[in-house]
């Protein structure tokens, strides 16, 4: 066995970037503050040192010329890892990301392909001011040929993110700064992939299956422990992979309880919670013994920070949605 | 309009603050706070007015500061340093002109009528904090980089069209310029000639990336050129330049001369003293030695002093005017302190017009999961 | 009764907004070639003679310009009109729409209010070149604060663009090109509203409920009296407004039959079908018989024109969709 | 180097292309084809190569607007008048150089390799149509106006990292320099100093905004000045003008001159004679004076007429070109038309490099249907 590190999931962004940047020279990151200031969370810490301007470069403060100048790089069999610096920020690159960094390979026929990874922080509950909380995968989700990954723990971010970096694929990579330093894990100092598009179940269960991703693991792990007192098994699959979502674990691992319920921190309407109901009714209809409950935020902008523990999922809110798919 | 050599002088005088060569910034009062330039013509209250404003904004960013490290605010964007280039900009508008802040400028909010409680409210995280007054003219505090620029275009279109003589001012920064909407509003703003002024705070830097990296332009005031609009480079830490240029800036676009754009980028030089906010570390990415070089330049002993020669302030009156500020800001933290934490309704209270049923009833869920588990249900962690 | 107009959909279009510039000297009408030329589809054509060219505006080609100026003109009370010439090109000013068309009022505390119309011809089946066929609604319907209506006849036309210029909030308008110009019908001459958020059945039926909107109505219409000769008697509602989404309409439907089919040309994942079924499913699981059955465009890239007839969904398609739902 | 008063000269000459006015647009033909500047050094076989590929592109252009309108093709955008712009511009590249087009280039594409037949295919509907061949250099046609502009920065930052010697020419019209993605990527190339040439066709028009509506700035070319680059209007319907000043521009770029920038903001200043698309009625938003005006400035008889005054044509030699030429564009059209209509397969088969089971399943979906009901099932209507 090689050894590990024990590192927090912003710690393993960085180790991954640290790993590919070592092993392919094709690899580079840009974006804003990555180099000499090692981004504003600290993912990059380091890097400017150890690998020069001219591979973790500070770019313009110009979001649409940073996806775009990668997709241009990308397109001629660079690797670039452009940093978005909140999620929220990747707006002015939306016609980049859609029209064209989704699009490339389709378009040129597999000519052009884009093997580029575009990182951004996502999510809620750091008290950040607005436009800081935002996570709106749903976005991205809705567009064909991009992948969208959102890990929960450092061994899957590390591994996830050399998966992205190698992929031949335009990825997006939406890293929750909620949990960016709230635990570590064990991570090997050696590369090694996670794949893409693979569900895991964190907790096995009997009696209910609850479906997240990112952020929400925790408290959706909480939640179903916590459950067990009042005689609740649930079981907690964390997606990983939001884009393409993995229909087999899910179908699946609902089929084994009949019951679901899906936790997320976008908003309900147009959530992937939708989505992922609907992929349970049209292919496991027979087996649904209650309602899929989804456990969202609200349908209204992100609060500025005085309110935002109401928005967010809580443990509480959790366990009540569980509660009442168990219950139906 | 007797603003001489600065000033905006409709009747066709040859030198014109908006013919200087780009890189030669409008001075009036030197480090020292020696005249090398022309005065400005502000009547003693309004030069006090201006002082007394600099002064407030200097020591509620410290309080700020400080508030936030004792954890009873949320992450704060100071502005010492950039006091002359906030108040003497704000108070060269007139009433019924509008300011479109992004969100460092509390000093030239404060100016145009923003309370400071409610610029404190607003950085601890409470909504009601970024609802400007019904008789201020002051848009919500614009997060996402030049996003305003659009904005603040629309807003003079609107007074342009409907034949009012409102001025909007737009405030952004030297990183700013570097985004699209930057491009697209002050284009639109030269092909529509509305009445803008695109104030750019230059504060050398953009988080770390400093002001070379944004750009390879020698100066930010000749991107006028590329939109056809005048463009113009001011000393930003010496208040009565900024205030000189910026008024000429605002007339020229009240009532515009057929000869002119009605639009200017003004490109107000200066530093940030701080942190970019109180999240920020500013010494992995700049030297000291850069502050202190930057500090000398400070536009409040420069301002005094020059205030000191004239004759208008002396100790006597600094000290009444620190004790006043002090007191008015410690009020103000008072009284945003006291404040209660919003509702939850408050949430969903101004998503729409009229609250659509699906989120009367996601408010409703809300408040049923509140009554039978109370607060802490939500308040975890 | 008032004198009524037999009108294209498009005209109704133009008849709305002539309406409205006559009533409130507010209404603008601004964007790429809108004035002169009249709108590249002919949707403001005359409007520039009769208006002038201070409320009929063509503006240089940029289109977060467009929406953000709109922002600032209607955060000053103004009802501008914007008009993005394909629902394609609204993508560089995506960040204009969420961050601010959307939360403008939240933001403010109700201070500042958009009372803005953004139009965009949406949709494909039109031979047009790549961008010019996105049907992409799911973008806005995520995001709190827009409203989203995409109408499919002339009468609704004029009605809903009305009260959307109306509307206190800011309002997307999807205009289904593909039938622009494909029939008439009777629009009256006077000013009038439908409102935005509810839903109209456009056929009664007993077996199955088929939820639609926009350009995929007809069709799916088409489809429900083709079905009639096997027996299925399929019930077809109009959603109109995609955002808000009148649930309470889509709901009763449901119960009504117990089977239902969504049929949209926007991809199917992440698609409005999946907040359809989720829907259905949360509120009438117990009345649910078969699976939902989505009938919607692949999650692909939209297709140059050799390729679109496989792309959208066509009659047959939707009667297979139909007969799966009866069948289950 | 040799180009003379046009040339870009790093020994350091005083004239140069570089710093002429920004409304001084180089020219070398008049539009009598008579000589009013310096001839750029190009062999016989160049000059008819060049005259060869605009003839080509003009009688492309009106056999695909017949195509159209006969319903062999969809929506089609003429390039008519705007010959030696493209071709001028993109014969001026060298072997390992690539061009990142709009929508109108198929003369530059043509000129780099891509077959007339694929340009077919593309407006016919075929995606294969946008699939340059291997080793040709062309970024695929990009519809949304001024995306394109920072991918040609990135590709040529890539060639810059790599230390390799590739120029990146990037082509774009009037309209698209008022997009935010114009300033952001021509800005990018300007700090990081990447081997670009921005090659703006400037042909008056986007669809029925005029150019004057576009901008404010008097010139396209003084917008170099906001990024510290070069800029350079230059005569667009002057094959050998644009020639010579792209040529000065990309040997620039390959290999700087320690005081300049490697990248130039080329404005070809230019008409198109013929609609925006054909879906477009110029009629209604252009004059027939205009258009006359322009059209007497014709890109084509201009260089016949210079060529046939330096004894290199010849009315035999014309003609043999022109009846080689619809023999060439009609053996591309009878090839297209012999395409077959792509599998449905094609719909999913490049939206990854593996194709996700999702994607798959749907795939089987539609072949299920297709075998029930024959393509009829999707054809219709
Ligand atoms: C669109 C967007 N991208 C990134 C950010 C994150 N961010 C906040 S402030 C800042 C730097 C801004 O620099 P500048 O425009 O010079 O203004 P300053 O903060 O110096 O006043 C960045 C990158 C943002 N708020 N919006
Ligand atoms: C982002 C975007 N907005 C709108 C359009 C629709 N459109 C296609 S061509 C065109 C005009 C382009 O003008 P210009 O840049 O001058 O190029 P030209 O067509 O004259 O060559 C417009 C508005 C588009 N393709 N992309
Ligand atoms: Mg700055
Ligand atoms: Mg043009």
């Amino acid at each position: 066995m090689s050894e590990t590190q024990n590192l927090t999931l912003v710690q393993a962004v960085r180790d991954a970037l640290y790993t590919e940047m070592q092993l392919d020279e094709e690899v580079i990151v840009l974006g804003q503050d990555v180099g000499k200031n090692g981004g504003v969370f600290r993912a990059t810490e380091g890097l400017f040192e150890e690998f020069g301007g001219d591979r973790v470069v500070d770019t313009p403060l110009a979001e649409s010329g940073i996806v775009g100048c990668a997709v241009g790089m990308a397109a001629m069999g660079m690797r670039p890892v452009p940093e978005i610096q909140f999620s929220g920020f990747m707006y002015p690159s939306y016609d980049q990301i859609v029209s064209h960094m989704a699009r490339f390979r389709a378009r040129s026929r597999g000519r052009f392909t884009l093997p580029m990874t575009l990182r951004a922080p996502y999510g809620g509950g750091i008290r950040a001011p607005e436009h800081h909380s935002e996570s709106k995968e749903a976005f991205y989700v809705h567009e064909a040929g991009l992948k969208v990954v959102m890990p929960s723990t450092p061994y899957d971010t590390k591994g996830l993110l050399i998966s992205a970096i190698r992929d031949p694929d335009p990825v997006i990579f939406l890293e929750p700064k909620l949990i960016y330093r709230a635990f570590r894990g064990e991570v090997p100092e050696e590369d090694y992939t996670v794949p893409i598009g693979e569900a895991v179940t964190r907790r096995e269960g009997e009696d209910v299956t609850v479906f997240t991703y990112g952020a929400m693991a925790r408290p959706t792990l909480e939640a179903a422990e916590s459950l067990t007192e009042e005689g609740i098994d649930a079981e907690v699959v964390d997606l990983r992979t939001v884009s393409p979502l993995d229909r087999e674990a899910i179908v699946d691992a609902f089929k084994r309880t009949g019951r679901a319920v899906v936790v997320h921190e976008a908003p309900k309407t147009g959530g992937l919670a939708g989505e992922i109901t609907a992929i349970i009714q049209e292919e496991a209809l027979l087996y649904q013994e209650a309602p899929v409950t989804r456990v969202t935020g609200f349908d209204v902008p992100y609060p500025l920070y005085a309110l935002e523990d109401y928005y967010l999922p809580s443990v509480t809110r959790i366990e009540e949605g569980i509660r009442e798919a168990v219950e139906f | 309009m007797g603003l001489g050599l600065f000033g905006y002088e409709p009747e066709g005088a040859t030198v014109n603050v908006f013919e200087r060569p780009y890189d030669d910034p409008v001075r009036v009062l030197d480090e020292h706070g020696a005249v090398v330039g022309d005065v400005p013509d502000l009547e003693e209250s309004d030069l006090l007015a201006v002082y007394r404003y600099m002064r407030i904004a200097r020591h509620f960013d410290g309080r700020a500061v400080s508030l936030q490290r004792q954890g009873r605010m949320g992450t704060y964007p100071p502005l010492s340093g950039q006091e002359a280039a906030q108040v003497g900009s704000a108070y060269a508008l007139g009433a019924d002109d509008w300011i479109v802040p992004s969100y460092r400028e509390h000093a030239a909010a404060l100016v145009r009528g923003i309370p400071l409680t409610q610029t404190l409210l607003y950085w601890m995280g409470h909504e009601d904090g970024n609802r400007a007054p019904e008789d201020v003219n002051v848009l919500p505090v614009a997060v996402p980089i030049a996003s305003q620029v659009p904005h603040a275009m629309g807003a003079a279109w609107a007074s342009k069209l409907r034949d009012e003589d409102a001025v909007v001012c737009c405030y952004f920064g030297d990183g700013a310029t570097s985004e699209g909407d930057f491009h697209e509003g002050v284009n639109f703003a030269g092909v529509f000639d509305t009445p803008n002024v695109f104030f750019c705070n230059n504060n050398q830097w953009a988080i770390s990336v400093p002001r070379e990296r944004q750009t390879r332009s020698e100066t930010l005031a000749q991107k006028a050129e590329a939109y056809g609009i005048d463009g113009v480079q001011v000393d930003g830490m010496d208040p009565l330049a900024v205030y000189a240029v910026t008024k000429a800036a605002v007339e020229k676009a009240r009532d515009p001369d057929p000869d002119r754009p009605r639009p200017t980028l003004i490109e107000a030089v200066q530093y940030r003293f701080g942190a970019h906010t109180t999240a920020d570390d500013p010494t992995v990415y700049r030297d000291d030695d850069e502050v202190e070089t930057w500090r000398r330049k400070d536009p409040i002993p420069r301002l005094e002093s020059y205030l000191r020669t004239e004759g208008i302030l002396d100790d006597g009156r600094v000290a009444s005017i620190e004790s006043d500020v002090e007191a008015q800001v410690a009020a103000a933290i008072d009284e945003a302190e006291s404040m209660v934490r919003p509702e939850p309704r408050e949430l969903f209270e101004h998503a729409y017009a009229a609250l659509p049923t699906e989120l009367e009833r996601q408010f409703e869920a809300l408040e049923a999961l509140r009554e039978k588990h109370g607060d802490a249900a939500f308040l975890e962690e």
